[in-house]
């Protein structure tokens, strides 16, 4: 059973790992700000939530499995809306999308502030 | 009433402490400065009874919390921070009375309570950073009425906004100060293991050799010699003192930069001891060149000053070189010196900057050009001027004479055969500065458009002419503050480690 | 196990660090230093188990809200300049309440 | 009222959860907090749907599986993208109509848009949720209108 | 053998970092960054007291009921204090910036100076005429 | 005007489990990382949270300026009596160990007393230094806006 | 082995720290400085979290990332977001700073190695605080116990800091919307002020 | 009257004497009564003691321990005693002719005059009763600062710079050297009173003695050694009873006295003469002696005529000093009092020329003596004296230097003491000689309106401006018979 755990939790971490490198390498790759929002978001939901399961399953049940819990669900509500809010600010703000076609972005005027 | 002197040394300072979030309470009027006279006088109370004590029974030790030190925070009293207490809270105690008018036409009258608490709270810092004998609470203490000292300088902006760029080049020079204290502790506690002043007295004399214990000095001293504003590192002082409100002006010049003497002193005899290689070197290469550089540089600085109050803040850069030559000299009479001019220092620029704050009340800013004709329509402040510019010189039977006869004995008993004429020739530009003043108030014209200016409320003169008395009182009858000093400076050189 | 995934952690921070850096926009900065935040709460749990200490995690749940309020703080100030317009905000809410 | 008691009550939970020590003082002292949070959450009118979203009940776990399952496929789809050499993207911003009728169901569901990477909800006007997606297919995922469906049925239930 | 090495590689790198923090400060003509240089400063100087108190094998000094090795806490209560200064001497130093802008129109050392010295030579004018 | 909705919602759902984790953090000090000090400063960010979204005006109708006026000196002043108190009873100054019938209880009472004394002057602090700075309107609009 | 990849994170984590801290001093937008200032916090907290310092990772997090950030986005909000001259060099401040790294580096060589138990910080008065937290005091947490008790004079001291901010921010930058306070601070030094003209109380 | 008391009152009565004059200041009648009642009780209380020390006694008043080892201390003794009789006997004159003199020229501030007058003089009474060095160096700068007001009297700009430079030289020579000098002093002998015989014997290494007695020489300003004489004449621009205070009463006169005091208190005349340590003395002060005669020929300017000429005269006394030998050092204390009469005559003459016809400078006063006949012959009597003429007394002091040149073998300063006497001639008979025997200018000078004895065609200024120098120049031909007298009281002090 612990080694049943063992191997899982540390698959679980490895995969964890990897998708959060994989995010990071994308934000650098990524040629805007919005594409790169893509990106952070890989490392943000399953990357950190996959690491966090596999420290659960670690921890076994105990207070500390409790608090990872409530870290992943605290990730889970605020990371989306920090995401969105960067965006959101970012297109209020003005700032354009690239690669986009134009009337996609005439569909979604601005509505606020000036060119930065 | 025995509990209350059990546990003196205690209640100096938690007094001031509890009463400054009291007096944030208040509201307005005149409650804020009553709260704050009543703590002052208060203090001053304590802190003679305490000097009456060390005096008597030898060091006072109070263990904070019960706990013994060098576990907890221990306080511990001698003759020297007996002697700083009492000048702090001395000052303090004049200075309040003096301060109501001052503040009231200096400071926004909705602000009072947030002032007077303000002030509470660096005599809190200044007083506990005196009594401790903890490294470390020394650093927390100060840094208490360092950012009061921030928030005071800055209530100037009401008058001058430069007030406002004055805190600011003070706070980010005083943090950095402070910063190279916490290090130079952290330096010593990493090899010793502890911060009992008294314990790492102890523990030191094995780890002379070591470089942590060297570079832990350096680091001690450079943050202090910013916070005392040491020659090169005085930057934030004039502008600080020009700027701020009259009353803040007489208590931080009076107080802040020798409560900071005091913790070199402290570091410097009682931690480390001169008999260190490396401290003697300090005082030869780096104090005496820099304190003289100070005396010159400042009093030449102080000759070219239009603004009277930066004139004398410039004056005290000179000050203070006094004060770390009589370190570097390293002999008995050189640290009477420095510890009789903490002392004397207070009451000389307390008298001088009250004076120039009766003058800021009643023609606003204090320019030698504003003075002109003055000494005639406020006799009484002027003459104050005069007294204490004299002492300022340095003449016989006023204190300046008193500490400057003890620096050049100890140049003397050292052979410093120029050092002594230096001395007395800073002196002489002191003669200039301050009779800049007295002509120009006494035998110049009034500029056109002022109108009959009247003399200074007496709430205001007799502050004032306390302190001027005292320079006078101080300087024919010596024998109180010399024998303090004189005992204060044995026992660094003979008793410390 | 752990190891592995500090090691990543680490490299993907640096490599988050670079991006928070080079910008170009404040809105990609931003970006990046909340992904940093993020993978600085994994690292800490992660160092919580290295060390054998796993009962820190209150202090990653301190990161994740630090991280979090630091991020809305900067878009609010950086598109209002200030706080004080919340006369708009207010009928904002009205409107829903 | 519910939702005070709700509130308190999780509030509660929470606190144990969190502490781990059961003595009289910290139970009381956690009494104590909860009351406090209590008021001020009074204070600062937050009890109301969107605080205490008790009308979700247990559905909320229902879609939170199938939402993972959806989050997984995403990020599998996106890591491919970010690891291709080509980088082969399509940058697109959709509108999405949102069904929802509640405020809190059209967070769920903007949040669910943002959590599934790929896409992020940039913006939301009136009842239509503006989104930018990494490639049209992306796009596709969320235009198809399942994942507003199932937001929707989540309300309504 | 790592440790060896790396006796003092910490200490070194938190040195570098408090001397940019102190180069930002001295420096850097905004007022604002010349704060945020302080903030380095500061930081650097509690590693320093961290990494001092860091034992190898030990572990945060919390008592577990297992005996164990602890790392130094008093640094620890130390630089609680000391964040707490640094917090208080931070946000009244950016209030001194406000001020200072609503004031002179201007964060930056070089205009302010150049404000303050006219008005000190209108000053020294009037004081000369 | 809907944009800030989702901010709104999640931090509604949020704020009150960020206070109680605050006030966790304050009476936990014993037991784990944390005190007085971090909860104090976790509560005033709850506070700047709220103050955030849905502004500073109705963070002050919430928590008043006159409150925090009242409650910056009293966290202090808890401090300072209790180490009165030990005075009064006999002890040193801040001497916890006749605060109660036996030492250890004593400074149990007194740690958490002073603890939450710490707590509530920073927490006051902190939420009256952010009022101050956002309750201030800019007084410029410059071309590096 | 844990103990090494410890050591490995502290140098990784460090040599971030500096290369956040020099993002710092290059960039010239002052919003991004105050993000990377945030990324510093926290990073700084990872260290000291690595380096067995919970409680002060908890404040340094806590302040740091959170409050001095805040503090810092109001200061920028009210003042401007560019710094308006490029970096420059500083021989002065170079020199300052090379004379302190220099002195530092000079006392690292008799400074106890990093990690070693036998500092002599740990030997003298540390023993005692361990017992006495579990014996005298009975509080788990040393710090706790050595923060509230052994130094609480010390704690009450920062109180008194903290207390002193917030007097200073409300006297320096008050309340100018306040009900009770109807009328403009008076804080304008006399002189050329361009921005005297302006309105002191500006409505919302 | 207990002889404490007596010497309590001596510093007292000036000073309350000012704060009398300070509260009359509103009624100049009765402002200068206080003024003249204050002298001349100061004066009898003077005397009181004179005969005490005339028969050895020393009266000695303890004030106050400053340090331990350094009191304020005041202590009778025969130089003193001479020197407080001619400082409180010639501030009665002083004073009626002030009163005289400011009326004339319609001064204003006269009352803070008054005051500082008071003061000087209360600080020169200090300076002779010092019992010690330390309290000597204390009245010694309180005189310097309450005479700086009275040279600034004018307060214009030519006073004020010329108030600056007296009170710079004066403070920065006391200061600068002098102080340094004392602290030596101390730190070697561990004492500063006034003994004896001195009290650096074996204290100080020999070589060093030269320059602690520079220290000393050029620290003592008022003595107005070269080159530290500039003071001097700058403070001419002040009312000529000031003048006559600087040059005959308190100032230059405390600085002569000091450096006797020096001489014979600190180092004792033996140790000077055994160690030669005062060789170099004599020389700069033979050098200023006829420099400053040079230059007095120079000037055309009665009172920086007369400033020159003291300067040159107070290096008699200081060569007097430097000669190390009892003859010498009586000689130069003779001098304090012989040349306190002779020049404070000169100048009330001066200043009486001024009030009367406003003029200053030399040139202008061709036949004056024709309608000022008082004054002038005053003046030459005064002149006579300081040449060095018998029956006047100035003639005395002189002798004894000479006495005391022969008697040291130095031949040269013999030669000096002759030329300087002709250059005394050179610059003081012509004054009178323009004044008696050139004729007057074609126009008439015009008298002050209310000149007494206008109607017998003189001009002359108001009485009060003409007795005194009457009474002082009779003084000069008065002490010549009395000199015995003086030199007996002085004995002692020589061993």
């Amino acid at each position: 059973m612990e080694m049943i755990l063992d191997i899982a939790s540390g698959a679980f971490l490895a995969a964890g790992s990897f998708l959060v490198l994989v995010g990071t390498i994308g934000m650098l790759r990524l040629p805007d700000f919005f594409t790169r929002l893509h990106a952070a978001g890989i490392t943000d939901t399953l990357g950190a939530e996959l690491l966090l399961i596999g420290m659960m399953l670690q921890a076994g049940f105990s207070l500390v499995t409790v608090k990872l819990i409530l870290i992943s669900l605290f990730i889970f509500f605020t990371s989306p809306t920090a995401t969105h809010a960067v965006a959101n600010a970012a297109r209020t703000m003005g700032l354009k999308p690239a690669l986009v076609s134009d009337e996609d972005i005439e569909a979604t005027s601005v509505r606020r502030g000036s060119a930065k | 009433m025995s509990l209350l002197f059990e546990h003196m040394a205690a209640l100096q300072v938690a007094v001031p402490l509890l009463s400054a979030p009291v007096c944030s309470l208040l509201r307005g009027g005149r409650q804020p400065w009553f709260l704050a006279l009543a703590v002052s006088w208060f203090a001053f109370f304590a802190s003679i009874s305490l000097l009456i004590q060390v005096l008597d029974s030898g060091d006072i030790s109070y263990h904070m919390g019960n706990w013994a030190p060098p576990f907890g925070i221990e306080y511990r009293v001698d003759a020297i921070n007996a002697f700083v207490l009492l000048i702090i809270s001395g000052i303090s105690a004049v200075a309040l009375p003096y301060a109501r008018l001052s503040v009231a036409h200096e400071v926004d009258p909705r602000r009072h309570g947030q002032f007077y608490t303000a002030y509470l709270l660096c005599l809190t810092g200044l007083l506990g950073g005196t009594i401790t004998g903890d490294a470390f609470n020394i650093f927390v203490f100060l840094e208490i009425s360092s950012l009061s000292a921030y928030v005071l300088v800055a209530a100037g902006a009401r008058q001058d906004r430069r007030a406002l760029t004055a805190a600011y080049n003070y706070l980010v020079l005083g943090t950095v100060g402070a910063t190279f204290f916490v290090i130079g502790i952290g330096l010593l506690y990493m090899v010793t293991g502890t911060l009992n002043i008294t314990d790492l007295a102890e523990r030191l004399p094995p780890l002379v050799d070591n470089r942590a214990v060297q570079a832990g000095f350096a680091f001690i001293i450079v943050g202090m010699g910013l916070k005392l504003a040491m020659f090169p590192m005085h930057t934030w002082l004039p502008n600080a003192y020009t700027y701020a409100p009259s009353t803040v002006t007489v208590f931080l010049a009076s107080t802040a930069t020798k409560v900071s003497v005091y913790v070199v002193l402290r570091f410097l005899f009682t931690v480390f001891g001169p008999s260190y290689g490396f401290v003697g070197l300090t005082f030869e290469y780096i104090f005496l060149p820099l304190a003289i550089l100070a005396m010159f540089i400042g009093s030449a600085a102080a000759i070219y000053q239009t603004n009277l109050k930066r004139l004398f803040a410039y004056s005290s850069v000179a000050q203070l070189g006094y004060m770390v030559l009589g370190i570097a000299l390293g002999n008995v009479a050189g640290l009477t010196a420095t510890v009789l001019h903490l002392f004397n220092h207070a009451l000389m620029k307390g008298a001088l900057f009250m004076a120039l704050g009766c003058v800021a009340l009643r023609i606003g800013a204090v320019s030698i050009n504003g003075v002109r004709g003055l000494g005639r329509e406020m006799p009484w402040t002027f003459a104050a001027i005069a007294g204490a510019g004299l002492s300022l010189i340095g003449v016989p039977s006023t204190v300046g004479f008193i500490s400057k006869w003890y620096l050049i004995l100890g140049a003397l008993e050292n052979g410093w055969w120029p050092v002594a004429v230096l001395i007395v020739a800073s002196s002489l530009l002191a003669v200039i500065y301050v009779w800049k003043i007295i002509e120009a108030a006494y035998f110049g014209a009034a500029p056109e458009g002022r109108g009959p200016v009247s003399e200074a409320p007496l709430e205001m003169l007799a502050p004032l002419w306390l302190m001027v008395v005292a320079n006078f009182y101080f300087g024919i009858d010596a024998d109180l503050t010399t024998s303090v000093a004189g005992k204060v400076a044995a026992t660094f050189l003979g008793g410390g480690s | 196990m752990f190891i592995g995934a500090t090691a990543a952690l680490l490299v993907a921070m640096a490599l988050t660090l670079i991006r928070a850096f080079a910008g170009p926009t404040l809105f990609d900065r931003v970006l990046a230093v909340n992904s940093f935040g993020t993978k600085t709460v994994l690292l800490i749990g992660a160092l919580g188990f290295l060390t054998d200490r796993p009962e820190f995690l209150d202090i990653a749940l301190l990161y994740a809200l630090v991280n979090f309020i630091g991020t809305i703080a900067v878009l609010k100030f950086f598109r209002y300049r200030n706080l004080g317009l919340s006369s708009a905000e207010s009928a904002d809410r009205e409107e829903i309440d | 009222m519910v939702h005070i008691v709700g509130l308190g009550a999780s509030l509660f939970g929470f606190w144990l959860l969190m502490s781990g020590h059961f003595g009289p003082l910290l139970i009381s002292l956690g009494g104590a907090s909860v009351l406090l949070v209590l008021y001020i959450a009074h204070r600062m009118d937050l009890y109301d749907r969107e605080t205490f979203p008790m009308h979700l009940k247990g559905w909320i776990f229902g879609y939170w599986g199938w939402l993972a399952k959806e989050v997984f496929k995403a990020n599998i789809d996106v890591a491919k993208i970010v690891l291709a050499p080509s980088l082969p993207i399509s940058p697109r911003v959709v509108r999405v109509k949102a069904t929802q009728k509640t405020d809190l169901g059209m967070v769920i569901f903007a949040n669910s848009i943002t959590l599934t990477p790929g896409t992020v909800a940039v913006d939301i006007e009136g009842d239509e949720i503006i989104v930018h997606a990494l490639s049209q297919e992306l796009a596709d995922g969320v235009l198809n209108g399942d994942m507003d469906g199932r937001v929707t049925a989540l309300e309504e239930r | 053998m790592l440790d060896a090495i790396l006796a003092h590689y910490n200490y070194w790198l938190i040195i570098i970092l408090m001397m940019i923090g102190l180069y930002i400060v001295i420096s850097r003509g905004n007022l604002v960054k010349k704060i945020v240089g302080l903030n380095i400063f500061q930081t650097s100087v509690f590693l320093l007291y961290i990494t001092l108190a860091k034992v190898t094998g030990g572990t945060a000094p919390i008592l577990t009921g297992k005996p164990e090795i602890f790392s130094n806490p008093l640094p620890h209560v130390l630089i609680l204090t000391a964040i707490v200064v640094g917090i208080a001497t931070t946000a009244l130093g950016f209030a001194l910036v406000v001020r200072i802008r609503e004031s002179y129109g201007s964060i930056e050392e070089d205009d302010i100076l150049a404000a303050e010295r006219a008005e000190e030579e209108i000053a020294v004018k009037e004081a000369l005429s | 005007m809907k944009h800030h909705l989702i901010l709104r919602v999640v931090s509604k759902l949020l704020i009150p489990f960020i206070l109680l984790f605050a006030l966790y953090v304050q009476f936990h000090g014993d037991y784990g990382p944390g005190g007085g000090f971090q909860a104090g400063v976790l509560f005033a960010s709850a506070f700047i949270l709220y103050a955030l979204i849905f502004g500073v005006d109705n963070a002050r109708e919430v928590l008043p300026s006159k409150a925090l006026r009242f409650l910056v000196p009293v966290g202090l002043i808890i401090y300072a009596l209790t180490g009165f108190a030990g005075i009064v009873m006999g002890g040193k100054f801040l001497d916890y160990d006749v605060l109660a019938q036996d030492p250890q209880h004593g400074q149990h009472l007194g740690i958490l007393v002073i603890e939450f004394g710490v707590g509530t002057t920073v927490a006051a602090v902190m939420v009256t230094i952010f009022y101050a700075y956002a309750g201030r309107t800019r007084d410029v609009d410059d071309e590096d806006w | 082995m844990g103990a090494e990849m410890i050591t490995i994170v502290n140098i990784v984590l460090l040599t971030m720290l500096c290369f956040s801290a020099v993002a710092i001093m290059l960039l010239r937008h002052l919003f991004a400085v105050a993000a990377l200032t945030g990324a510093f916090s926290l990073l700084s907290a990872g260290l000291l979290v690595a380096l067995d310092a919970v409680d002060v990772a908890f404040t340094e997090a806590a302040v740091g990332g959170g409050i001095s950030t805040v503090l810092m986005l109001g200061t920028l909000a009210l003042t401007q977001r560019r710094e308006h001259r490029p970096p420059r060099f500083s021989l002065p401040a170079l020199l300052v700073v090379i004379a302190t790294g220099g002195a530092l580096i000079y006392a690292t060589s008799d400074m106890p190695a990093y990690g070693d138990p036998n500092a002599p910080a740990l030997q003298h008065v540390v023993p005692v605080y361990i017992e006495g937290s579990r014996n005298d005091i009975g509080v788990p947490n040393i710090v706790t116990s050595i923060l509230a008790s052994y130094r609480g004079y010390d704690t009450l001291g920062e109180v008194a800091v903290i207390f002193t901010a917030g007097i200073g921010v409300m006297f320096l930058l008050g309340r100018r919307r306040e009900d009770e306070d109807d009328e403009g601070m008076v804080r304008h030094g006399p002189g050329n002020d361009p921005e005297s003209s302006e309105p002191e109380e500006t409505a919302s | 009257m207990s002889t404490e008391m007596a010497l309590a009152l001596t510093l007292l009565i000036p000073s309350l004497g000012g704060i009398a004059i300070a509260w009359a200041g509103r009624y100049p009648n009765l402002r200068e009564a206080v003024t003249l009642i204050t002298a001349s009780v100061l004066f009898a209380v003077v005397i009181s003691l004179l005969q005490q020390v005339a028969d050895g006694g020393a009266p000695t008043l303890m004030l106050i321990e400053v340090l331990p080892g350094l009191p304020l201390m005041l202590k009778v003794e025969p130089l003193g005693m001479l020197f407080g009789c001619v400082a409180s006997g010639l501030w009665i004159v002083n004073s009626l002719y002030s009163f005289g003199y400011m009326r004339g020229t319609n001064e204003t501030n006269q009352t803070r005059f008054y005051i500082c007058f008071a003061i000087a003089i209360a600080s020169s009474m200090g300076i002779a009763f010092a019992g010690n060095m330390f309290t000597l160096f204390i009245f010694y700068e309180i005189l310097t600062i309450s005479t700086y007001p009275l040279v600034a009297h004018k307060q214009n700009a030519e006073a004020r710079s010329g108030a600056r430079l007296y009170l710079g030289l004066l403070i920065g020579t006391s200061i600068g050297f002098q102080l340094v000098a004392i602290i030596w002093t101390w730190v070697a002998a561990g004492t500063l009173d006034f003994t004896i015989g001195g009290i650096l014997r074996d204290k100080i290494d020999p070589t060093m003695l030269p320059i602690l007695l520079a220290l000393y020489m050029f620290g003592i300003g008022k003595a107005a050694l070269m080159p530290f004489h500039r003071w001097l004449p700058a403070a001419m621009v002040a009312p000529t009873p000031v003048s006559a205070l600087l040059h005959a009463v308190a100032v230059v006169k405390a600085g002569v006295f000091t450096v006797l005091k020096v001489v014979i208190y600190i180092f004792g005349i033996e140790l000077l003469s055994e160690t030669g340590a005062s060789g170099w003395l004599i020389w700069v002060a033979s050098f200023t002696l006829l420099a400053a005669s040079l230059v007095a020929i120079s000037k055309d300017n009665l009172k920086a005529r007369l400033a020159y000429s003291t300067i040159s005269q107070l290096s008699y006394i200081i060569l007097g000093a430097a000669l190390a030998s009892s003859l010498g050092v009586l000689g130069g204390a003779l001098h304090i009092a012989t040349h306190a009469l002779g020049k404070i005559t000169l100048f009330m003459c001066a200043g009486a020329i001024y009030v009367a016809t406003h003029k200053t400078e030399i040139s202008d006063m061709q036949g004056l003596g024709r309608v000022m006949p008082f004054t002038f012959a005053a003046f030459c009597i005064g002149a006579l004296s300081i040449i060095g003429l018998p029956p006047f007394a100035g003639s005395w002091s002189k002798w004894y230097l000479a006495l005391a040149a022969a008697d040291t073998g130095m031949v040269l300063v013999i030669a000096v003491l002759m030329i300087s006497s002709l250059l005394n001639v050179a610059y003081l008979m012509p004054v009178v000689a323009r004044g008696f025997f050139r004729p007057a200018p074609a126009p008439q000078p015009v008298g002050a309106a209310v000149a007494p004895g206008a109607r017998f065609g003189l001009a002359e200024a108001p009485l009060l401006c003409v007795i005194p120098p009457c009474l002082t120049a009779l003084g000069c031909l008065v002490l010549f018979f009395y000199a015995d007298e003086v030199v007996d009281l002085l004995r002692p002090i020589v061993g």
